[in-house]
């Protein structure tokens, strides 16, 4: 098996690097696909501007990722379910996930993960690597009720380094379950480097120890990122297992807006992935196409800008949820002495309100 | 049907009989399958239900507690077999970051009804790490429910409950009585309730407190104590958390002296949490300090020395006494 | 010389001046390297003690649990840092069944000095996860030190003693606090007992009970209330495993009441067991029930709700009140 | 990297199926090898003959395990250390574990654990695959103080599926680490079987996920064993890091004396697998090199039983120990509370004393 085959359609500039799959002689799907790459990033500069002014908690940037999110996003069915991890917003978003909600998760709301058009979509999981076995329960279910259907999830380079991710690779193998993994090779988790991280020649490897197909891709060229996806959706619809897919990509910001990368990073490595980037990419290619000018540039950049201003707005004008939501959904019924405590947090969120429960 | 079961064939009679009823059930853990189970919980399911539905996996608990998470979000109800208590730890990033906080964190958009069962306790002279008692360590975490049976009908009604349950329980088999105690049960699907405690015996001198296998002692120390003309009121908590704090005060009011019985270690065992809500709520109706009977804060020795560890009927007694003779 | 540190800078002068004095000092854990850690607890340290004495691990819990386990049994003293106490259940299985157990397992032949740091504790407007005070988990399980300063001065002492400690020690930081409060301190390697409480106020009418960030809230509280003259005794418990009884009894028989102050959920948090014990050693002496002021048993909310989770000094003026007009 | 290069050198019977090693010219160190595998098959009876009657608790037979314990502490010096897991008695006892001491630990005793003679070795890890990563602690340890040593640590093959086994083989490749890994791959996990572990080809492969050499290994074939572990340690000496062997063998017993493998296992697979045992196989290699006959045979069972009988009189008539040595090792110094139970214990343990303290 070698999964360090690097697939690869589009080079930097967007200029094929062998021949195209017969799909991508059409331009619908570009065009799709390059609207939503440029609404993430879009999404992202105001996420980022809203964290700056105190109007969004600390905020885990997409930037550099849009070339993975999108063409997996455009790839899945709705009723496939996807398990991200925390800086998935872009696929989370073609799959329905309102902008506004988004934006709502990031500010520190709970309702950020309630949209009723996630479906069965899990939230994003912050302890890193839990999500790939959540997504092998999820498959398993799929499995056993014999649904035409695939799981697929994310993960970092650096998750890929918890026990989690290998015991997930590992019982997705022995089970022959439907999901597809995704590494987001970005290079660094926040300050370690890959090289830290494992002494595998690729992290599509990890696959070879689950018995499972791994490949390595270039998470910068969506066909690539598209066509290796298809294969693993197809596979595993048709019952034949899981797939390791492992998308190269870099990490274009900080790790979070709590972080600072100039601390750990080296400018010119920054400076020549930006060389790479998907968004440039893939312009690149259909403008060569014929299918992409200025003015569809402007008119485009403009109309997500509205898009993303609005949900914006309507995300700051969000009443904020009631204090004693924080208990409404511990359990499907409140037990006694949390109806107790809920009556405590109400009183005190009242103005001369205490904490404190009354005595006996 | 009658049967005649003890607390382990409960255990298999109310999975079997809730599988008959839910389709949406599953099993998974290690070596449940073929061989049902080390202690044989799950004998014959496997025969029953298929591979689909009694699944052996992998040896490693951070995946059964993860898929277990994955699984119960998609409308399946997954049933766990944590093989002993001393193996949970690495299940609990699982169960402590998700399954007790998914309902929560989706404001009820997803939801995990699971359970998560494991042999727990001391006594059977078994080898190092299978004889802890760390409920302390799932009790705390909010958005979990945790249950201890101690008969085998308790044992059948709670577990029911705990499979229709809409949230994730983790119920706790007190391994030591498992074979103990023979008890005719009907297998009719009637489940007893989550969150209550079970009076076993009404008493107005003193209110004992126990759970799991330690019941048995309390109980014997309950008989022996009526020789001498006490009465002890015997209530098994049964359900951990939620906590029926009600059922405790109204019999603490009622005797005014409290004795708290586990196996756990004394330091933020159970017992401290139960001691402490009933002095903050009923301190001026306590005629004496409430009495814990408990393990160590040590750890659980090697089998030979086992028997030292654990709290006895005698220990019980004294502490009775003791409670009675405050003045 | 003196330094004006905040108690995050303590922690790393105390690191510093103890790897210059001992070699066998190690630190590992996630991004602690180049960045520093993401509180920049270990800035510099890689600079001044190089890659051998400064280890930036891959992204895995119990790994760094494990590894600090197997160096601690082989003459290094590793200092690990997990990044957030919500990410800390990975280790548990190492923490609790082999840390916590190596000497008594081996009658003293292996032993495991090691030190685990954890910031921990919500109010800094963190994502989920960020937030917990999970301590409980830690103060139950025998064989463990679990220690919490509350000022730059105790941090740094602190954390020399957990670094001396012949057995391994959970040290965590009460990040809300990190950079709240300048202190001097001289960097002399002086460190402060392990096992003890501080008492930061004296005071005759109430005691006041409470540990890591809550600390500030506290002492807030006693202040407002001296106003109205009435006299809090301040005590922060500091290492909440051991518990140091006497000092707390002492206080309270002196006092003759009790509030104890965490951030923690109420069921189980380690106010359950002070104030369990506290009942059952000097019940007569109390004139009121014991408060607790406390964190909810809920999951800690997104920050958007946090303040209204945690614990605020009206909160304890109230406490205070409430329990001083019982009678 | 091929590491299903599955190294042979006798076959069943002990005849050569490639050309032997230089250093199995000489006979010294099959004699050695075999003494201690007859030994080690001894002590496992007795163990289990004293489980039988009641006078040691739940043991673990190491039956089928003596091809590879046995030349791997072999192989080891005194000076590296020994992380074993739960099967591993005959390793330890070569490695100066007093047979007493053996009997003590499965008896239910912490002095079983304590013996001077282990050194720095760990004792049994019963929590699975934890081992593993102490190894890698060790091992970090002996880089850290740059010693010539090595670790060596074992797992059987359930315990690959755990997490903190593939933790440990990606940790001890990024820092490339002097430590050993050796799978007990008997095919059976209590009642789970080999392929239901893992997809993977060969358990050797999990290397390949971590960037360490790998590699698979006849483990009824002491030679083969010599050689894979000699080469394994020579490596971790000069500082090349890390190699995982999974050697191949069967558990010729039932997981553990509580436990009877009748209920989900073959009896002709286990038949099948008595042909292929290790102790047969060298006595047949030292038979065809003139090295052994009948009646050095009958005279090694003859000293190794009295040598055994005697450590299990012993271990019968040891004293047990105090109530209060489960208090006295829980820290360096013991703290007051526990002084306080600890004389609670005591006293308990008098003749009509009481576990419940004094009220004050
Ligand atoms: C179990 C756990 N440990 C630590 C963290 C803190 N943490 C958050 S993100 C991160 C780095 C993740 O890097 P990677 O997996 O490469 O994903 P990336 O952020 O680069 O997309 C760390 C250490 C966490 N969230 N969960
Ligand atoms: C973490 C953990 N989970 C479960 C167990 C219970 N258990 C003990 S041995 C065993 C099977 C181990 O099989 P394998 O790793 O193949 O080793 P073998 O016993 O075959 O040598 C299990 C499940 C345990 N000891 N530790
Ligand atoms: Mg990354
Ligand atoms: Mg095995």
């Amino acid at each position: 098996m070698n999964t360090q085959n690097h697939l690869q359609f589009l080079d930097c500039e967007g200029v094929p690097t062998q021949a195209l799959p017969k799909w991508a002689e059409e331009p619908d799907w570009f065009l799709k696909c390059y609207h939503f790459m440029v609404l993430a990033r879009q999404f992202d500069t105001k996420a980022i501007a809203l964290q700056r002014t105190g109007q969004l908690g600390t905020y885990a940037s997409l930037l550099g990722s849009e070339g993975i999110d999108v063409p997996v996003a455009l790839s899945m069915q709705s009723d496939d379910v996807l398990v991200p991890y925390y800086r998935n917003h872009a696929c989370q978003i073609i799959r329905g996930l309102p902008l506004e909600d988004a934006f709502l998760y990031w500010g520190g709301d709970e309702r950020g993960n309630a949209a009723i058009e996630m479906g069965k979509d899990f939230p994003n999981a912050v302890p890193i690597a839990t999500q790939s076995l959540h997504a092998c329960g999820v498959a398993t279910a799929m499995k056993i009720n014999n649904l035409k259907q695939a799981t697929v999830t994310f993960i970092g380079d650096g998750g890929t380094s918890k026990g989690d991710f290998m015991e997930a690779l590992n019982i997705a193998g022995v089970w022959h379950l439907p999901v597809v993994f995704i590494i987001n090779n970005n290079q660094w988790a926040i300050s370690v480097p890959r090289e830290i991280q494992s002494a595998a020649n690729a992290l599509a490897d990890k696959a070879i120890a689950a018995g499972i197909p791994g490949i390595q891709v270039d998470g910068n060229d969506v066909i690539a990122m598209r066509e290796a996806t298809n294969q693993a959706l197809q596979r595993a619809y048709e019952g034949k297992g899981p797939t390791l897919i492992e998308a190269v990509s870099y990490r274009l910001c900080d790790h979070t807006t709590a972080d600072d990368a100039t601390r750990y990073r080296d400018n010119d490595e920054l400076k020549a992935a930006w060389h790479r980037e998907p968004i440039k990419r893939l312009r690149g290619h259909m403008v060569n196409q014929g299918w992409w000018d200025e003015e569809k540039e402007k008119a485009l950049l403009h109309e997500i800008n509205k898009t993303v201003q609005k949900s914006a707005d309507n995300y700051i004008k969000m009443a904020p949820q009631a204090v004693e939501s924080f208990f409404d959904h511990m359990y499907a019924e409140l037990p006694e002495h949390l109806v107790e405590q809920r009556d405590w947090a109400v009183v005190k969120a009242m103005p001369g309100g205490s904490h404190h429960q009354e005595g006996e | 049907m009658k049967h005649s079961v003890c607390l382990l064939e409960a255990v298999n009679l109310a999975l079997a009989s809730e599988m008959r009823r839910d389709d949406s059930i599953v099993l998974l853990g290690e070596d449940i399958g073929v061989n049902g189970g080390v202690f044989r919980a799950t004998a014959s399911l496997r025969e029953e239900f298929g591979l689909k539905r009694v699944m052996d996996t992998p040896l490693a608990e951070t995946m059964i507690a993860g898929l277990t998470v994955g699984m119960s979000t998609q409308g399946l109800k997954p049933v766990a077999e944590i093989q002993f208590m001393g193996f949970i730890f690495p299940a609990l990033e699982h169960i402590i970051c998700h399954a007790a906080r998914m309902r929560n964190r989706t404001r009820s958009r997803l939801s995990c009804p699971m359970v998560i069962r494991a042999p727990f306790g001391g006594g059977i002279h078994a080898p190092e790490h299978h004889s802890e008692s760390t409920e302390t360590l799932l009790a705390h975490i909010p958005g979990l429910k945790v249950v201890i049976p101690s008969s085998p009908a308790r044992a059948y009604g709670l577990l029911l409950a705990a499979m229709r349950d809409p949230d994730p329980v983790i119920f706790l088999e007190p391994k030591r009585i498992y074979r103990s105690v023979q008890q005719e049960i009907e297998d009719n699907g009637v489940e007893l309730p989550i969150g209550k405690c079970f009076t076993l015996r009404e008493g107005s001198d003193i209110t004992l407190l126990s759970w799991g296998a330690m019941i048995t002692e309390t109980l014997e120390a309950a008989a022996a104590l009526k020789e001498q003309g006490i009465h002890c009121e015997v209530i098994d908590v049964a359900s951990i958390s939620p906590l029926d704090t009600e059922t405790i005060l109204t019999s603490v009011r009622k005797t005014g002296r409290l004795v708290i019985i586990h196996e756990a270690p004394r330091n933020l065992g159970l017992g401290a949490e139960i001691a402490a809500t009933v002095a903050e709520k009923a301190l001026l109706e306590l005629q004496a300090p409430i009495a814990r009977v408990t393990g160590y804060d040590t750890v659980m020795p090697y089998f030979r020395l086992e028997n030292h560890y654990l709290p006895n009927t005698q220990d019980i007694i004294d502490a009775v006494t003791q409670t009675l003779e405050f003045s």
